[in-house]
């Protein structure tokens, strides 16, 4: 088996995990026409279909791994739509177990509404979009990507008909990304403009037009400030991250944890692709570093602060996301492959963790029919798994060791120092204590208070399996972070070797 | 090839502490003894690694393929060495540690029983005081197997345990197990990502030990403490971030090659990897104005916590105090050695002072750790070999003292229901004579007794400042200033821990008190082993003067040393 | 080399120190086999103690040794040393030291508390939780020889400290505070002073007073070690180096001074006096063993011990170095004599007027000590055997004084002499030992007392210049002291029985002697000071006078001793006229009864004046209450609840309020309104903008 | 021909008038169309931008771009349109400013 899907080469895998995937999403559709609304049948699917997508992935990987004694750091110029290079690995990877994991909870989660179907179906498609949004080296596939995995997940918001909020989220998560898309198209129709190609590998500003005239500078700030605006919807990056709360409150709870994973880390890529690549040329790297560290500072700031008094555990999850991005940035604005690998790194981390916290709480909440902070007292009496997994997701986020979080921060706050930006290090790390109060505040509410009664909440299976993995995830990883560091940092490498940034530019003091 | 001892110690009780808990759900309480055991184990590896004088134990946690980028590979360097500095930390964290593992046997008994609503406090209304003391959540009389005598007194059958209180037993042992993991992981760590990270490592469960069981306002306390410490670590690890960048590792103990230079180098860091570090880790070490959270967490925290936390773990700053300044930035150190020593000195009468306004005995033995953290602090700022080595030895020698003195506040509160207020104490040495025994030895202790270990520390940090004294200098005759007060702060520690007793122990013995006795030899034998050792060590300092001095003489920066 | 040491068996210098330390653990243990078991191991220790020391004598390394026509000649010190601290920077050698000095005290030290043993087993009779009595006691005499035998300072630290803890513990031995056990007079206050102290108190008071001089003393060894590297006398003798550089730091008086006041505390000299007349709350044993014939003697040993040194180290930097420190040591033992003195004349308590003769003595001692120093060098034997001498005679008969005053309180169920009164026919035995202890306290000879502390007073004399005005002190002092002793016997025995006594007998209690455990020893204490007192013209001239100068001439401080009766003929006479003086003062007053003293004290104001000022301890102890005790118990709770709670701990409360008050604000951007989040997401473009244009390297 | 900035000027026009659309209109249909101007604006410059780079209009990247985008434009709207409906149908208008349940 293993040889045939490595036979299938690297080329061709994302075409080949987007026709698979692409079919289950089909056939569950077909079936659901059909009549045959089977919701086992549909979460046997898509896990099926996601899990192959892991494994997949792994296997690709790990024969890069043993194909050759040094590493791949290394990689051609693509000028294909899609690569499969480390970076995609890592988010197609990252991607993948949130949506394998929330597929598993799925029917356990939608108790009380008849077309669970059709959400496996959109989910695998939104799965596809982010996939595929991770792959991407043309522009014109990275924006059908986005959309792809943009409009589904509208859908996904909205998902529960009956309930207001659920709608309200919908509208005004829509809205937004909606715009941010035509903001998105505006900026990449200037970077046509500068580049003449739409490839994302083909050539770089600087070295085209602006290195001609430099009349066109004006233009290129323009192209980089609508991009920024346009990835920082997605990305919940401080100004653009007014629309998370509300959507992240008012989605299904699960929704949320993929929303705020899946969607949000495979946004990730597209900004470091064009970022590192297009805008390699000096002076843009400048702006653009200078540019993410502001927005860094600006996102772990509101969302660690406004968390402090959040009533919602929703919503606290929901600033706590927007304070993450700001973490993951600080490794873009170092820009350094060490800035980088914790970015990866911490991507990676940040899925697991968020997802975990996101389904605890959707698990919680359809116990207590509340996300109030007050209805979680004294849930450690009344569940096991959920406040067990809540509290270590929670930590992880916070940056304790031996949690995977702590690994993936440390190495962000360490770039930062590394690359001059040693301001931005005392920001990250006053942000990190003041996010401990509040992730702390939800384990104290679970653990300490008393609790309103003593029944036992039930714990389903679906969210047992989906809790229990990302758990390990989260613990493994910090106990033993290489291979996922290792992996990171390999596409912090190859990629920064692809991208033709000038390397005497970069403010790595080593490395 | 290294033997696997140290990395043994850490990591059999963090292993183990699932074992624990499935242990303590089954049988209670009585699930102390593996808990006792495993720290056992511990503690003799311990000694084993200390009396055949092992090499330092390293395991690389990310393999070579790194190799290219050094710093990221040796993030992944796990290195646990037990040197002469180590050594006097590290027994004394894991001998206090399984002391008060049997202690906590019988207090957490009557904690877990008073939380789960099983015993009503004892109202301790004394005839004097208007309002009758109590604390926090009395739960209604669930099991009825308290009754109230007319006088105000309750007596109670020992309750039976049950699945409830086995799983708090359970929760308490498995987090215990890995706080004192913790803790020596810390101590026996080279590498300042290792050290960081099992710095933060025992804040977690230190943290729910004190949330779950402690008293008062527990949750907004312990929070309190979490919160402080943790500003405090990552400060530290600001400053070892900016270590690491600058030296190209993260490896520290023993200093590898070319990083003093290349830290001594970047002068334009030096200040400020200096501050984040001294100042992250005096929260730790309470030095005044960042102890407020000591004192709360201190008393709040279950008493066999707080004779962790206290004796053991803020003197652990101290700890790293000395090997990042003594082996990364021995420059720095000795610019700003003087400013350490006034902040020590303040600290060391801030703390006395404060412990002399308290009625709270928890309080009181809060306050004087502060103080006590002081003659450390101090010690450190003198520079010395001598001054090093007393702060050193003053861990142990306050790690013994306090710990006897919280162990027996607890015996107070389980026996007297409760009771913390001094002004309702008095008179118990009739009551509970071994205990005023081992309180006199431990508060002599405390105040630098001679044929206490307390002395022959002090005598060590104060001998560091007159010789820093004697050295000459401009500075000479601050020096001299500044190490008599700081010998004169022995008086005030003399006027609290004499003032206590007497309130504690002496005088009239109330009414309310007539029914306390000494009782289980769980909480005894503890006691008295402590209160033994610290005579032992005051009689023959050599046992840790020997191996301390060993290493602080071959340190790689130029203490004055004797000639 | 100036000195010998030669090394000698250790046994026989360790048993005699350790021999009480082991005994009273063993005490301990025999408790379990019962009372009368635990009370004979006790007493059996005390008595082996008494018996090591007095071999000490016959140590075959005492090379010439003669016991023959009243002469000793011990010429050589012996020592042995173990490794105590090992390290690789230092190493402190630790062990016993026989010299003259040592071997004097310590079979002093361990005969004294031999006789108070024993008399405790009559005087402790009945009483509850004597086997920490015992152990405590043995413990105290362990450490106490300890001091004496010690060869280094940290050493004898050791000792110093252990003696201040049995103190403390023995003074507030009746822990439970009850109201009988206070010393004294309730309701009584000194400038609104309490003078009244339960026996934790005074314990307290105690250890913490002292603790104040060990603490110089401590800095003042430490000192010592910064710059010798050493603790071991003799290496300091042998090496002194140390003392030069020292004085080139300016540091080798005050180091002196330092030490001294170590003394200061332990012997209860001014200003550290106070503790001892409070200390009297523990049982009278305890204040016959540990504050009047022992440990508050340790003071002078201490001086005794470092001033050679000080002398012999400081010889290469030119004579007068040293004056400050033996000026210092004679002054303040000089005032302290004066002081206490006129204390003693006019209080009640039996006790607390022993307790102040104690210090007083103790400043006799201090002023021989210090006029040692300051006459010419040769002459320094002569000043130091005195005040050796009078601590001997002081021991012997100050616990004499004590265990009669015990008896003599348990009795007549009081504390004060006023209660007393007329009990010479009941009380016999008592009243002839005591007698004789208090005359010998006055300096009437041929007691001891009185060629001991005319010893001092001729040494003070004959040292000249500033030592003169000492001399007169000295005078006046034992005016005082004659006439006190007297008036204390007076009071006493003399006339009337009190009310108290009548009423007591009027219930049944007999007024009756003191059983043969408690009266033997204080009678063989009064015989000793007659004995003494006797052979006081060849003890003193012919063994201890040769014994300490030829100690000292071994040291380095050659002087061969000089002192001779005949030659101190005058010094002689003006000692006795005075003594006599003041008796037949107090004569006239307690026994003829033909003044009367409160006449007297109404006379006139001045005498009034005074009576009030050495009635209030010359308000000393108020003032040191006033200024240092309450404002420090009252400035810490002030400072505690003014700045800890209220500047300190806010920060608890603000920063998470602080927190609180952002959070509040920037969620409060989040208006739920989609519109406002459209336009954040358009400041969000014209923010970036702005950046770019303002900071970036882009140029437009 | 007509210049580039020509192109420009209208592009930047359009972009600035969906901006104002959004920022001042409370109902959601308008402000969907609003954001439907602005992805026009975007389309024409793609247009014109591809017309400018290859006049020969051998490599036309821009037009197929442009192409796309109106497609998905088109799904877009089904999708924001069902989103808007079901909100009618619960709240019987499509005023953003109603919509304010989920805040702070």
């Amino acid at each position: 088996m293993s040889s045939v899907l490595t036979s299938l080469g690297p080329e061709g895998m994302p075409i080949d995990l987007t026709i698979v995937l692409a079919t289950i999403g089909l056939i569950i559709i077909i079936l659901t026409v059909l009549g045959n609304r089977s919701k086992y049948l549909a979460m046997g699917l898509a896990s099926g279909g996601f899990a192959f997508g892991i494994i997949f992935i792994a296997l690709q990987a790990l024969g890069f791994f043993s194909s050759s004694s040094s590493l791949p750091y290394s990689v051609p110029i693509v000028t294909d739509v899609v690569t499969t290079d480390w970076v995609s690995y890592i988010f197609g990877i990252a991607i993948l177990i949130v949506a394998f994991l929330v597929g598993l909870t799925v029917v356990d989660y939608f108790t009380d509404e008849s077309n669970v179907t059709t959400f496996y179906a959109l989910l695998i498609f939104t799965t596809i979009g982010a996939l595929l949004l991770a792959f991407s080296t043309d522009l014109l596939m990275m924006f059908v990507a986005w959309e792809l995995m943009s409009i589904p997940s509208y859908v996904l918001t909205g998902f529960k008909k009956k309930d207001p909020a659920s709608n309200e989220a919908a509208v005004k998560y829509f809205l937004v990304s909606a715009f941010a898309s035509a903001v998105l198209l505006y900026g990449i129709s200037l970077i046509y403009l500068l580049t003449g190609t739409t490839s994302i590998y083909g050539n770089s500003v600087g070295t085209t037009i602006v290195s001609v005239s430099s009349g066109y500078g004006p233009v290129g700030i323009l192209a980089l400030t609508f991009l920024l605006a346009g990835f920082g919807i997605k990305l919940a990056a401080v100004p653009f991250h007014m629309w998370i709360p509300d959507a992240y409150q008012g989605a299904p709870t699960i929704v949320s944890g993929l929303l705020s994973t899946a969607t949000k880390g495979a946004t990730f890529a597209p900004a470091a692709r064009i970022f590192f690549v297009i805008f390699s040329f000096s002076t843009f790297q400048h702006d653009w570093s200078l540019t993410f560290a502001v927005l860094a500072v600006l996102s772990m700031t509101l969302g660690n602060f406004a968390a402090l008094t959040q009533k919602s555990v929703t919503r606290i999850l929901a600033y706590s996301s927007i304070g993450q991005a700001g973490y993951i940035l600080i490794g873009f604005a170092a820009g350094s492959i060490l800035g980088l690998t914790g970015s990866f790194f911490h991507i990676l981390n940040y899925a697991s963790m968020q997802v975990c916290a996101f389904l605890a709480v959707a698990l919680i909440i359809q116990g207590t029919r509340s996300d109030n902070l007050d209805t979680f007292n004294g849930l450690g009496k009344r569940m096991t798994l959920a406040p067990i997994a809540l509290t270590l997701s929670l930590l992880a986020l916070g940056g304790f060791p031996p949690l995977s979080g702590f690994w993936s921060k440390l190495t962000l706050f360490l770039s930062a120092i590394n690359s001059n930006l040693a301001w931005l290090a005392v920001v990250g790390i006053i942000n990190s204590f003041v996010s401990i109060a509040f992730y702390v505040r939800i384990v104290k509410h679970m653990y300490l208070d008393q609790a309103p009664s003593d029944t036992r909440l039930p714990e389903t299976n679906g969210f047992r399996v989906a809790l229990i993995i990302a758990v390990l995830i989260i613990v493994a990883t910090g106990v033993y972070p290489y291979p996922l560091y290792q992996l990171a940092y390999t596409a912090a490498r190859s990629f920064l070797a692809s991208a033709s940034i000038i390397p005497a530019l970069l403010r790595s003091v080593f490395l | 090839m290294v033997e696997p001892i140290l990395i043994q110690a850490v990591l059999v009780p963090i292993i183990l502490s699932p074992v624990a808990y499935f242990l303590g759900k089954r049988y209670g309480s009585k699930s102390a003894w593996f808990t006792f055991v495993v720290l056992l184990y511990s503690t003799l590896l311990l000694l084993y690694a200390a009396s055949h004088s092992l090499p330092p134990e390293q395991y690389s946690f990310f393999p070579q393929s790194l190799a290219g980028s050094p710093l990221l590979s040796s993030i992944g360097i796990v290195g646990f060495y037990l040197d002469g500095i180590s050594l006097p930390f590290a027994l004394t964290i894991y001998i206090i540690c399984t002391a008060v593992a049997l202690y906590s046997v019988p207090y957490m008994k009557h904690r877990i029983f008073e939380q789960e609503g099983m015993v009503t406090e004892v109202v301790t209304a004394s005839p004097n005081s208007k309002q009758p003391q109590q604390s926090e959540s009395i739960m209604p009389n669930k099991t009825g197997a308290v009754t109230v005598t007319e006088t105000g007194e309750a007596r109670y059958a020992e309750p039976t345990e049950n699945q409830r209180t086995n799983e708090r037993f359970a929760l308490y042992f498995a987090l215990y197990l890995l706080y004192s993991a913790g803790m020596m992981g810390t101590v026996l760590s080279t590498n300042l990502i290792e050290l960081y990270f099992f710095f933060e490592f025992m804040l977690i469960p230190s943290y729910f030990l004190i949330a779950e069981f402690g008293y008062g306002a527990r949750g907004r306390i312990s929070l309190m403490y979490l919160l402080w410490t943790h500003i405090g670590a990552l400060l530290m690890l600001l400053g070892f971030l900016t270590i690491g960048t600058v030296t190209s590792t993260f490896v520290f103990n023993p200093p590898p090659a070319g990083a003093v230079t290349a830290l001594a180098a970047a002068t334009g860091l030096i200040p400020w990897i200096v501050f984040a570090i001294i100042v992250g880790l005096f929260v730790k070490l309470a030095a005044p104005p960042l102890h407020i959270w000591l004192p709360y967490a201190h008393a709040e925290a279950p008493t066999p916590i707080s004779a962790l936390l206290s004796p053991a773990m803020i003197g652990i700053g101290g700890y790293i105090v000395i090997r990042i300044l003594t082996l990364l930035l021995p420059t720095a150190y000795q610019d700003i050695d003087m400013g350490i020593a006034v902040w020590g000195l303040i600290t060391m009468y801030y703390g006395g002072l404060m412990a002399l306004a308290q009625d709270d005995i928890k309080r009181l033995f809060a306050y004087s750790s502060i103080s006590q953290m002081g003659y450390i602090i101090f010690g450190i700022g003198t520079a010395t070999s001598l001054g090093v080595s007393g702060a050193a030895f003053q861990f142990v020698s306050h790690g013994t003292a306090k710990a006897v003195l919280f162990m027996i506040a607890g015996l107070i509160i389980v026996r007297a229901g409760g009771l913390r207020s001094i002004k309702q104490m008095g008179g118990l040495s009739t009551k509970l004579p071994i205990c005023a025994v081992c309180a006199t030895i431990a508060f002599l202790g405390l105040l630098g007794f001679p044929e206490t270990n307390g002395f022959q520390s002090e005598w060590l940090i104060f001998a560091g400042g007159l010789q820093r004294a004697a050295l000459g200098g401009s500075s000479g005759q601050i020096w001299l200033v500044i190490s008599i007060l700081a010998v004169l702060s022995t008086a005030l520690t003399s006027v609290y821990a004499l003032w206590t007793m007497k309130r504690v122990f002496f005088g009239k013995l109330p009414e309310h008190l007539s029914k306390v006795s000494e009782g289980s030899a769980y909480m005894l034998a503890p006691i008295i082993f402590l209160a033994a050792l610290t005579i032992l060590l005051g009689v023959f300092p050599g046992l840790i003067d020997g191996p301390l001095f060993h290493t602080v003489a071959g340190l790689p920066i130029t203490l004055p040393n004797l000639p | 080399m100036a000195f010998s040491l030669s090394s000698c068996s250790d046994l026989i210098p360790n048993l005699v120190w350790m021999v009480p330390i082991i005994g009273g653990a063993l005490s301990v243990l025999a408790a379990g086999f019962g009372d009368r078991a635990r009370n004979y191991v006790a007493i059996a220790t005390g008595f082996v103690t008494a018996l090591t020391a007095t071999l000490l004598l016959l140590l075959p390394e005492f090379t010439t040794y003669t016991l023959g026509g009243g002469i000793w000649d011990i010429t050589h010190v012996c020592g042995v040393q173990e490794t105590w601290i090992s390290t690789p920077l230092f190493t402190i050698q630790a062990g016993v030291l026989v010299d003259p000095l040592t071997a004097v005290l310590a079979l002093t030290v361990s005969w004294v508390s031999f006789l108070i043993l024993v008399y405790s087993l009559g005087y402790m009779k009945g009483e509850r939780n004597l086997t920490r009595y015992y152990f405590l006691m043995n413990f105290f005499i362990g450490n106490m020889l300890l001091i004496v035998m010690s060869d280094n300072f940290l050493l004898l630290f050791l000792g110093w400290e252990g003696v201040g803890y049995c103190s403390y513990a023995l003074i507030g031995f009746w822990h439970s505070d009850e109201m009988k056990y206070w010393v004294g007079t309730h309701g009584e206050t000194t400038a609104g002073v309490p003078e009244a102290y339960s026996p934790t108190n005074a314990g307290m008071k105690a250890f913490i007073m002292t603790r104040i001089g060990d603490i110089a003393f401590l800095v003042g060894i430490l000192l010592i070690f910064a710059y010798a590297h050493t603790f071991d006398f003799y290496k300091l003798v042998q090496n002194t180096s140390w003392a030069s550089d020292l004085a080139a730091s300016g540091l080798l008086v005050p180091a002196a001074i330092l030490i001294f006041g170590g003394a200061v505390g332990k012997s209860a000299q001014f200003p550290l006096h106070e503790w001892l007349p409070d200390a009297m709350a523990g049982p009278t044993s305890v204040s016959a063993l540990i504050h009047a014939a022992t440990m508050v003697n340790a003071g002078v040993f201490l001086v005794g011990t470092v001033g050679p040194i000080f002398l012999i180290a400081s010889a290469s930097l030119g004579t007068g170095v040293m004056f400050p420190f033996f000026a210092t040591v004679a002054a303040i033992g000089a005032f302290t004599a004066l002081l206490a003195a006129s204390q003693a004349m006019v209080h009640d308590e039996v006790k607390k007027v022993l307790a102040y003769s104690t210090v007083s003595q103790i400043g006799y001692m201090m002023l021989g000590l210090g006029v040692a120093g300051l006459s010419a060098p040769a002459d320094f034997s002569i000043g130091f055997t005195a005040g050796f001498f009078h601590l001997i005679s002081q021991a012997l008969f100050k616990a004499g004084l004590f265990m009669c005053a015990g008896w003599l309180i348990h009795v007549t169920e009081s504390k004060y002499a006023s209660q007393m009164g007329g009990l010479r026919k009941e009380l016999k035995i008592t009243f002839i030992a005591m007698m004789i202890v208090a005359l010998s306290l006055a300096g009437f000879p041929p007691l001891s007392g009185f060629w001991s502390k005319d010893a001092i007073l001729g040494a003070a004399l004959q040292a000249g210049g500033i030592s003169t005005i000492f001399y007169i002190v000295g005078i006046v002092t034992a005016l005082m002291t004659a006439f006190y002793s007297i008036r204390l016997i007076g009071i006493i025995f003399a006339g009337k029985k009190s009310e108290n006594i009548e009423n007591l007998e009027a219930k049944g209690h007999h007024i009756h002697e003191a059983p043969g455990t408690m009266w033997v020893p204080y009678v063989i204490l009064a015989g000793a000071t007659l004995v003494i007192g006797i052979l006081a013209p060849i003890f003193l001239q012919q063994s201890l006078g040769s014994l300490f100068s030829k100690y000292l001439a071994n040291l380095g401080v050659v002087s061969p001793y000089s002192f001779n009766l005949g030659s101190e003929a005058l010094s002689l006479s003006i000692g006795f006229g005075i003594s006599v003086l003041g008796i037949f003062i107090a004569y006239l007053a307690y026994i003829r009864r033909s003044i009367s003293p409160v006449a007297v004290v109404n006379s006139s104001p001045v005498i009034y004046g005074f009576y009030h000022f050495f009635l209030h301890r010359w308000y000393i102890n108020a003032f040191y209450y006033k200024v240092i005790v309450y404002p420090i118990s009252r400035g810490t709770t002030w400072i505690f609840r003014n700045f800890e709670q209220k500047v300190i701990e806010p920060v608890n409360i603000g920063a998470p309020e602080f927190g609180s008050d952002v959070s509040g604000l920037l969620r409060r951007i989040q208006t739920g309104i989609e519109e406002e989040y459209l336009f954040a997401f358009g400041i969000g473009i014209a923010l970036l903008i702005i950046i770019f244009f303002l900071f970036g390297y882009v140029t437009i | 021909m007509v210049p580039l900035i020509d192109y420009l000027i209208v592009s930047s026009i359009l972009f600035v008038i969906g901006v104002y659309g959004l920022v001042s209109k409370g109902n959601a249909l308008r402000l969907f169309f609003a954001i439907e101007i602005v992805v026009n604006a975007a389309n024409l410059n793609l247009v014109a931008f591809s017309r400018y780079l290859t006049p020969a209009g051998y490599a036309a990247e821009g037009q197929t771009f442009a192409l796309f985008s109106i497609a998905i434009a088109a799904a877009e709207a089904a999708v924001g349109l069902a989103i808007v409906l079901v909100v009618f149908r619960l709240h019987k208008n499509v005023d953003v400013f109603g919509l304010r349940k989920l805040k702070n």
